[in-house]
């Protein structure tokens, strides 16, 4: 063996395997056919022998100063330890349709804060290894959130609850039904009560089905639900609107006036990731239809494009894919709707002049003037963060504006099990609890002790309940205060179904046995019901589908596995009338003092994915923060308070404070602050423990998503580092300077549709061209790419930014998180990061931002390659840009000399780093791909083993048939990223065949290379920004927006 | 003045210079030569293995096909070793009691399975895909050796790079006709220009993009 | 034989003389050998040694625990791949130059003052290659696949890439390592074989026996002793001013703003020679009077030096000008943002102090009465010294973190890793030098002897 | 004188010896001598002294030849092995440059043309030089410690066919030397 086997390059040691044509259902196989599971003790077994090359990681670590001492006594000639001997343990009864080293692809589901997103899991070996979107899924159509990529770390995430315990001890699932029923005996007696269940939002029939049964059995039982985020103002707004808690669908490819009334519809709610997609597809106008690349919209002309307007008082990624962003106090918010509303002819509905006054009128004038003109194309959404009357409001303006009628905005019923007042539904728990109501208490999911609003003391009140149960997938602070603690299945393990947003029913089937002792919620209502303790989660379900289609239920079932949802189960529209009453405004809003705004954390939501390192390491969008949350505030109004970057403050809301780091943020609305929830656990494993503060204490019950009177501020003396993914030194001035040069360097080329339509190429025009290709001193025929040759295309017009990107490739592609204090060293390895500029006069109170995924250019004229002195990366036939870990010394050179920077070093051996040295997380790795070594240089290769696969098996295929052509169908072999991305912004294919997407999208107009001036000749390329400012406000906008000129 | 050193001297000194080039001229040599030896390598050394099985009853004795046990070998990158399934379609009738096949049915009967030591083991950063190989032309034997002569398997090949290099620059020296491929007793002409001609007509026929093979992204990811 | 200076330059009659009067070949002989032979080691030597070997342990140590924590423990990050290993790398192997500059350039040009101190400064580029060459070692992600980069045989039948500079560096520098390695034994032969006719005891008079190669002063050996040795200094020449060329390569192929330019070659070479003579000027000063040299290390050495010095600092500060001349005459944005923020970005301290250390200081050396006072010299070559590491700290540091994309835009400070290699690596330049002067003479013998012989003719003084 | 002793036949004498007491006196006395027809001689000092080899008929040598085919045999090795390995042995595509990207190839060539010259150059010096020799007879004479340091020495061989003691020792004294010896083998 050679020397550099020594080292610790290395990957799971497999053979590749296949991602190709995963779209096609005959792939997936049935989890029930699946019998031959293997067990985790099984997969311990093939996974810590010999064979796994993360043990020899450790080994060489252990042995790294013999190997050291070994190549260079050797001079580096030879190296004197002979490769380990490693075991091959074959099955004894292999399982069907496996073919050892092959992938396999099961349809399925996950939970989106508890709605289904449809996935396709992969499965290696019997052990689940990515997740990417299920095409034919409404919620996904092939696409996926960065949640749903992450979910499958927390799979085998380290800081997983595993196994049941009572009072802290580890107990048995016998123990465990044995005092259930004791205790489900004695309130038995009362007609259940004192039993309650409290759970999150959840669309799951299974759930529902046994809820049912339950409060048939025990009537006096009481379901309640406590959901921090959830979408009860939503629910509550629809019952004001019409009488009826519905939910609201938006059929946005028919939507060409957008108003948002702080709605980040693009990257919150159920449908976020089908919202992106179809709002891209409106935004994708090409100057003319015979664009080669055009794709005809139906109710879109070929050069229209949608106007989004967003109204919001904390920046968030659909404000920055506003056309015209308003920023505001919370109050106002309210404000806007009614004056909308009236002046689009909703009837007794009143504004105050005063709020209206403090209001832009240009703005509205030109807003309202659009929404009229486009009656039943126009829809205002509007936030969950706004109380049910801007909802309620938002229903009117859409009836109003025909949007019903021509079906862009469809009421259902609500595809929750239960759809109730949440916001009641907690009052009552805590009520109930407090006057010792309740005898057994049984918690499925959740964490309300951490994520109670802090007005409520919900600790103290658990204690009064004498039997708790938690079903939690981590220990946490609830779990804490609970007798047992049963580990929650994850949607990989075990069995369950869920609905989408639009009702469709979903089916999770498990690609693997529960790894722990754990279980399903289904399960454990099963046990409080009396049922059979060895009831199993496909039993419930397949009860449950049964009970919901009876006698064809057979026949839809194999469907629904191979399918991964139940066709034909989306809801049907129910009519509803809107009831005309709108409550006359209700208090002042206070423009002094500070406001505090609570949102929903960006990449952990509400908390319930802190334990995700990917996601605590994604840089948050418009803020590249990492690791933490903070306080939020524009640089003036922190002038206001002299506070800078990381300062640290005291926040003081009635009796509970928070000591929160500042963090300067650009278009953030004046004298309003933003805190992100979800962060400062106390009862949590490595990765989420003591991160950030904890802004729930300072959440008020009556309004969760605002405080805006007796908000106090004290300034301290200590800072706080927040590590952030862009230089740290003085923030204000160096994002200015970024934007300048980003402006100069004409890195993001955007303009107005007007314009684009005017000069087609304006893109193509900006900056310095790149040189001739005749000017070298070689032959510049020498190098010519026959037969396949890659290229990737990134339409700035369609990406928003919402970096699933990142996580896709970091889940792809073997990534290791690098912890927060090496992010704030600069040392991240994302391989695709999400580039964020600032546009146009910073201390406005709105900001323009664009967004730009850069992943590796694949330079034709790469500058990395000839400095390497060991040839450790270089060129393939095929274009790509190779990147060779077993033969990189590490002298970085290479990623000195990328111009891009998107080569990503190992400065330590991250892999086995705390946190990363789990056994467990060896089983998630890719084992395509190496994992790479400390000392090494890694970069993106366009997904090099998906091309590689899917080149072998065009190869053998045509082999087979004795034909020559080993054609690759265009669109069958994605990276990781296009695969994930919602708004399809990236196109990847072989740019010889002008017929393939990528090579269409490079003959667009828009099409420019990024930096393309300095000669590299990037193989990635970019389409410009299309922006469509109403003709009305085009003045001072225009101006910004065609700023390149 | 007195001499410093002997006569002798003279001799010694350059002696020493000359001898001293010679020496490390040695050690590289011999460096290199023990870390191409099978000490190092393993080539032609025998692994003990839970059973002694031997492909030379099996294949040379009993003529069964490659790909009767290592069934992936075509749809796959990796040739699988057989489970003890496979064994026992035999082995449930032949040799049920022999004390040699003891393991296999104690591993059917226990459902553990057996633990093979890996004989052909390329470092963990090369991605080798025998579906590719034997769908181009390249015969078993070439890279495992007159496996039909192997009482217990060890391996043929050293598994250098620049062993795999011999074959992705030149396939020509190497590919057989496809219906060969598992053909153990498969001969090349033993002229060479009627081997190589040969060898470039398969080259041709199979469509081997040979530029291509020496990618470095062909193996490392 | 009367020193008739008849012949002299009058220029030359008014500067202090090559020697001081009143030698002969035996007493120069003696002069130099007892240091070695006779003397005991003064005072200040052994707290040389003893600081050089602390330092020396501080290296070893921290180097240990780097090979096995991993590069993370210095300050590099991303953007910046590069810090402190390859700014002393630099720094190093430019002061290594005086030495092959004296030795070599001035012999072919036929300057009598390098006499008295080419040995010296032969011996300083030795150790500061090798000071130099650890760094690259320090420097890879991974130490144990360092051969890679030479061509040696393997079974991968791969090479190294022989585009990247860094391996023109890895040529250049081990080839200037040899070859001044070479030149240096070369001119030792003769001394020592003295050294092995004055020792007494057996070992000492054994050992420089062995490497005095049975030297017996026969005519026909120095015939053609002094052909070879002209050889190895018109070699040595046109290699030196290689070398630096290739190193700036590292940077001037590159295509980072503020690294990619064509000025570098000459002006690394004038900075090479610049803080080399400063770092000879350094270490002569005070040895020439701890060991009583100063009747052949005269003022009138130290005067040239510093002439020396100017000349290239002026040379030096051209290149300055130029580098900020271009960056506007380009054009380009990147290359104008370089130079704007290589002024007045958070790295600007470094720049102005640079400027002070290596643009204003040497003007001093307009002053005669600098050039010839030990104590004003000895500290200002200190200041230019620190100004020429400020100078690749600057380079390396202020082009990579900003370069085309304000998003990747980073920054950079050395973490105490980085401080312990670099004051390891002086360490181990003072060791060196020390065990030099305790075993070698420091200057070289038999040229003072030609040197006298010349000034008994008075062809010179 | 070592020589003596410990060996029993009567030690062979190496030649006669004649010290001087400055460079000039030993370039007059060796021009005389060679004049007088003597060959098989060689004069000793601690520097180089200009016109002394010449004064015994040295005349040139091929140190700088030798150095000058070390020199192109680098450049071709140097050139030689890029060229090979881009080009012939395994040649790949880096950053879009030609295979054989010559430019890219001359700083290496140079640097291997400047080390073999260096190895030739003081490698032939010494293999003329005829050293290492740490035994020299010449050793054996007296006071010859002080031609590394201040002496003179001219020594006329035994082995030179005008060589007889008497009359040769008679041509030294009358060279003015401060001293005339006999060195022994």
């Amino acid at each position: 063996m050679s020397p550099n086997d020594l080292d610790n390059i290395l990957t799971d040691r497999e053979a590749p395997a296949s991602m190709s044509e995963h779209q096609d259902v005959n792939y997936w196989r049935h989890a029930n056919e699946f019998n031959g599971a293997v067990t985790i003790d099984d997969e311990k077994h093939r996974e810590f022998d010999a064979d796994d090359p993360e043990n020899l990681d450790h080994a060489g670590r252990r042995n790294f100063m013999k190997v050291m001492g070994a190549s260079m006594m050797l001079a580096g000639l030879t190296s004197c330890a002979r490769q380990p001997e490693e075991k091959i343990v074959p099955y004894v009864k292999p399982p069907e349709h496996s073919v050892p080293g092959r992938f396999q692809y099961y349809a399925s589901a996950v939970s989106l804060s508890g709605y289904a997103m449809g996935v396709v899991a992969t499965s290696y070996e019997g052990r689940p290894t990515k997740i990417e979107g299920l095409k034919e899924h409404p919620a996904s159509l092939g696409s996926t959130d960065a949640t749903a990529q992450a979910s499958i770390l927390d799979l085998y995430s380290p800081d997983r609850q595993e196994s049941i315990s009572h009072a802290g001890n580890l107990a048995t699932w016998n123990q465990l039904v044995a005092d259930i029923a004791r205790a489900v005996g004695e309130i038995d007696t009362v007609d259940g009560a004192g039993l309650t269940v409290l759970t999150e939002t959840t669309t799951s029939p299974t759930v529902q089905g046994l809820m049912a049964q339950l409060q048939q059995q025990f009537p006096e039982m009481k379901w309640r639900e406590h959901d921090p985020m959830g979408n009860n103002n939503a629910r509550m707004g629809a019952l004001q609107a019409f009488g009826r808690i519905t939910a609201t669908k938006i059929d946005f490819l028919k939507a060409k006036i957008i108003l948002s009334l702080d709605a980040n519809f693009l990257n919150e709610g159920p449908a976020h990731v089908r919202y992106a997609r179809d709002f891209a597809v409106t935004r994708s106008a090409e100057a003319n239809a015979d664009a080669p690349d055009y794709v005809a919209r139906e109710h879109f002309a070929h050069d229209e494009m949608s106007r989004l307007y967003v109204a919001e008082c904390s920046p968030t990624l659909t404000g920055a894919a506003a056309d015209h962003l308003m920023g505001l106090r919370y109050g106002h918010v309210e404000a806007l709707a009614r004056v909308v509303a009236s002046r689009v002819g909703v009837a007794n509905v009143t504004a105050d002049p005063e709020k209206v006054a403090a209001l832009d009128g240009a703005w509205i004038d030109a807003l309202v003037d659009d929404l009229t003109h486009h009656k039943g194309h126009a829809v205002v959404v509007a936030g969950e963060a706004q109380p049910p009357v801007v909802h309620a409001l938002a229903h009117a303006i859409n009836g109003i504006l025909g949007a019903v009628e021509s079906g862009l905005v469809t009421y259902i019923d609500s595809p929750e099990a239960d759809a109730t007042d949440q916001q009641g539904s907690l009052r009552r728990l805590v009520d109930d609890l407090n006057n010792e109501q309740v005898k057994l208490l049984v918690i499925l999911g959740g964490n309300p002790v951490y994520n109670a609003p802090g007005s409520i003391d919900m600790a103290a009140a658990l204690n009064k309940v004498p039997l708790r149960l938690h079903l939690t997938p981590e220990y946490n602070e609830t779990s804490e205060l609970c007798h047992w603690v049963v580990p929650e299945s994850h949607a990989l393990e075990a069995w369950g179904d869920l609905r989408a947003y639009d009702g469709t029913h979903s089916i999770i089937q498990p690609l693997i046995r529960p790894l722990y002792s754990s279980r399903t919620a289904s399960q454990i209502l099963s046990l409080v019901l009396g049922e059979d303790a060895t009831t199993t989660d496909y039993d419930l379900v397949r009860r449950r589908f049964s009970g919901l289609y009876g006698a064809e239920s057979e026949a839809k079932w194999k469907k629904a596995l191979s399918q991964g949802f139940v066709e034909g189960t989306t809801f049907a529209p129910v009519s509803v009338s809107y009831r005309g009453s709108i409550p006359a405004e209700t208090a002042a809003v206070p423009t002094e003092g500070l406001e505090l705004i609570f949102r929903m954390d960006p990449t952990i939501g509400d908390g319930r994915h802190a334990s995700n390192g990917w996601l605590q390491e994604l840089p948050k969008p418009l803020t590249n923060l990492t690791w933490d949350n903070a306080l939020h505030i524009h640089p003036t109004t922190a002038m206001k308070y002299e506070l800078e970057q990381e300062d640290v403050v005291i926040l003081k809301v009635g009796e509970h404070e928070v000591r929160a780091p500042v963090m300067l943020m650009f278009g953030h609305p004046q004298g309003v602050a933003t805190l992100h929830l979800g962060y400062g656990r106390q009862v949590a494993g490595y990765i989420a423990k003591d991160r950030g503060f904890n802004a729930y204490t300072l959440r008020d019950e009556s309004s969760p998503w605002c405080i805006n009177e007796g908000v106090t501020l004290k300034k301290t003396s200590s800072t706080y580092l927040l590590a952030r993914t862009e230089e740290h030194n003085n923030i204000e001035k160096s994002l200015q300077t970024q934007a300048q040069k980003a402006e100069d360097r004409h890195l993001i080329r955007s303009g107005t549709l007007s314009h684009y339509k005017e000069e087609p190429d304006f893109a193509q025009r900006l900056g310095h061209h790149a040189p001739e290709r005749e000017n070298t001193l070689y032959n510049p025929d020498e190098k010519d790419y026959a037969g396949l040759s890659w290229g990737m295309t990134i339409d700035l017009n369609r990406c928003n930014g919402c970096s699933v990107c990142t996580i896709a490739c970091q889940a792809e592609n073997n990534i290791p998180i690098v912890g927060k204090a090496e992010v704030a060293k600069g040392r991240e390895m994302h391989w695709i990061r999400v580039d964020r500029y600032y546009k146009g006069d910073m201390y406005n109170d709105t900001v323009e931002s664009a967004h730009q995924p850069v992943p590796c250019m694949q330079c034709e004229n790469a500058p990395c390659e000839p400095v390497c002195p060991v040839g450790g990366t270089m060129h393939s036939k095929e274009g790509l840009n190779d990147m060779i870990y077993n033969r990189c010394v590490g002298t970085r050179y290479c990623a000195n000399n990328c111009p891009y920077k998107v080569r990503r070093f190992n400065f330590f051996h991250y892999q086995i780093r705390e946190g990363q040295d789990a056994p467990q997380l060896k089983m998630m790795r890719n084992p395509n791909v190496t994992v790479r070594s400390r000392g090494v240089m890694e970069k993106c290769t366009y997904c090099v083993q998906r091309i590689n696969r899917a080149r072998i098996d065009a190869k053998v295929a045509a082999a087979k048939i004795g034909s020559d052509v080993t054609a690759i169908p265009d669109g069958t072999l994605v990276t990781a990223c296009q695969a994930a991305c919602p708004s399809q912004a990236i196109d990847f294919g072989n740019i010889n065949d002008a017929s393939s997407r990528v090579s269409l999208r490079k003959q667009n107009t828009r099409d420019y290379g990024l930096l393309a001036d300095i000669g590299t000749r990037p193989r990635t390329t970019y389409l410009a920004k299309l922006s469509n400012p109403s003709p009305a406000l085009a003045g001072a906008d225009a101006e910004a927006h065609t700023a390149e000129h | 003045m007195a001499q410093v050193f002997h006569r002798s001297a003279n001799v010694l000194a350059r002696a020493s210079i000359v001898g001293g080039g010679l020496v490390a001229i040695a050690i590289v040599t011999i460096a290199s030569v023990i870390y191409r030896s099978p000490v190092l390598t393993q080539v032609n050394i025998a692994k003990a293995q839970p059973v002694p099985f031997s492909h030379q009853r099996h294949v040379g004795g009993n003529g069964i096909d490659c790909r009767y046990c290592h069934t992936s070998v075509e749809k796959s990158g990796v040739a699988n070793v057989p489970p003890t399934e496979t064994c026992m379609t035999c082995h449930s009738q032949i040799l049920t009691d022999s004390e040699m096949l003891q393991p296999v049915h104690e591993s059917w009967k226990t459902g553990k399975p057996l633990e093979w030591t890996r004989v052909y083991d390329l470092p963990d950063f090369v991605y080798f895909d025998h579906s590719i190989h034997v769908a181009k032309g390249v015969g078993c034997t070439t890279c495992h050796g007159e496996i039909q002569k192997m009482p217990l398997t060890w391996k043929a090949k050293t598994l250098h790079m620049a062993w795999c290099l011999e074959c992705h620059r030149a396939p020509q020296k190497f590919l057989r006709p496809k219906d060969k491929v598992f053909d153990v007793d498969w001969k090349p002409a033993a002229d060479k220009s009627e081997r190589l001609e040969a060898g470039l007509k398969l080259v041709e026929e199979y469509n081997v993009n040979v530029e291509q093979l020496t990618n470095c992204s062909i193996c490392h990811r | 034989m009367s020193a008739e200076t008849k012949n002299i330059p009058p220029a030359l009659q008014v500067v202090a003389p090559l020697a001081q009067p009143g030698h002969n070949y035996e007493s120069i002989s003696r002069a130099i050998s007892d240091v070695i032979l006779e003397k005991p080691m003064p005072k200040p030597w052994y707290a040389t040694i003893a600081i050089g070997l602390s330092l020396l342990g501080i290296l070893g140590a921290s180097s240990a625990y780097l090979f096995w924590e991993g590069l993370g423990l210095w300050g590099i990050n991303n953007p910046v791949g590069w810090g402190f290993a390859i700014v002393n790398l630099v720094w190093w192997i430019g002061i290594g130059h005086a030495g092959t500059l004296i030795s070599a350039i001035l012999l072919l040009f036929n300057q009598d003052w390098r006499t008295a101190i080419n040995r010296f400064a032969e011996a300083m580029t030795l150790f500061a290659v090798m000071c130099a060459g650890i760094f690259p070692l320090l420097h890879v992600g991974r130490p144990w696949a360092i051969f890679f980069i030479f061509p040696l045989p393997n079974t991968m039948s791969l090479w190294p890439q022989f585009r990247s500079p860094l391996l023109w560096d890895v040529f250049a520098i081990s080839t200037y390592f040899t070859v001044s390695l070479l030149f240096w034994y070369t001119g030792l032969i003769p001394d020592l074989a003295t050294l092995r006719d004055r020792s007494k005891k057996g070992i000492g008079r054994m050992i420089y026996g062995i490497f005095a190669l049975g030297w017996r002063g026969s005519a026909r050996h120095w015939y053609r002793y002094e052909m070879a040795y002209l050889l190895l200094g018109g070699m040595s020449a046109p290699l030196v001013v290689s070398v630096h060329t290739i190193v700036s390569f590292d940077f001037a192929v590159s295509v980072i703003p503020g690294w990619h330019t064509t000025i570098f070659p000459p002006y690394f070479v004038a900075g090479a020679i610049y803080s080399g003579f400063a770092m000879v000027l350094t270490i002569m000063i005070p040895v020439r009077i701890w060991f009583g040299m100063t009747d052949f290390i005269t003022t009138r050495h130290m005067d040239n030096m510093a002439k020396v010095m100017l000349a290239t600092g002026l040379v030096v500060f051209y290149g300055y000008c130029c580098e900020a001349f271009y960056a506007w005459y380009s054009g380009s944005d990147y290359e104008r943002f370089m130079m704007l923020n290589r002024a007045t970005g958070p790295y600007a301290w470094a720049y102005v102090c640079l400027l002070l250390c290596n643009a204003v200081s040497p003007q001093f050396l307009w002053f005669k009465w600098v050039r010839t006072n030990p104590l004003p010299l000895f500290l200002l070559t200190i200041v230019v010294n620190i100004g020429m590491w400020l100078e690749r700290y600057v380079i390396v540091v202020t082009s990579l973190t900003r370069d085309y994309l304000p998003s990747a835009w980073g920054e950079y400070a050395g973490t105490i890793f980085d401080w312990a290699a670099y004051v390891g690596s002086i360490g181990l330049f003072l060791f060196m030098l020390s065990l030099f002067v305790k075993f070698l003479p420091m200057i070289t013998i038999f040229e003072l002897r030609v040197q006298q012989h010349q000034i008994d003719n008075g062809e010179i003084r | 004188m070592s020589a003596h002793g410990h060996e029993d036949e009567t030690p062979k004498v190496h030649g006669l010896i004649a010290e001087f007491d400055d460079p000039e006196s030993l370039v007059k006395a060796t021009t005389k001598a060679h004049e007088a027809g003597y060959r098989t001689m060689d004069a000793y000092s601690p520097f180089p002294i200009h016109g002394l080899a010449e004064a015994m008929g040295v005349r040139g040598t091929y140190v700088s030849q030798v150095t000058l085919i070390g020199g192109l045999t680098g450049t071709a090795t140097g050139f030689g092995m890029q060229w090979f390995a881009s080009t012939v042995h395994y040649p790949y595509s880096i950053g879009g440059k030609p295979l054989n990207s010559w430019p890219s190839f001359m700083p290496i060539t140079f640097e291997l043309t400047i080390l073999f010259a260096a190895f030739a150059a003081l490698g032939s010096m010494l293999l003329f030089n005829g050293l290492p020799r740490p035994h020299h007879p010449i050793f054996n004479a007296k006071r010859f410690e002080r031609a590394s340091s201040d002496g003179f020495f001219l020594c006329i061989e035994e082995t030179d066919a005008q060589y007889d003691t008497d009359q040769t020792k008679a041509f030294l004294e009358g060279l003015g030397p401060v001293e005339v010896s006999e060195v022994l083998e």
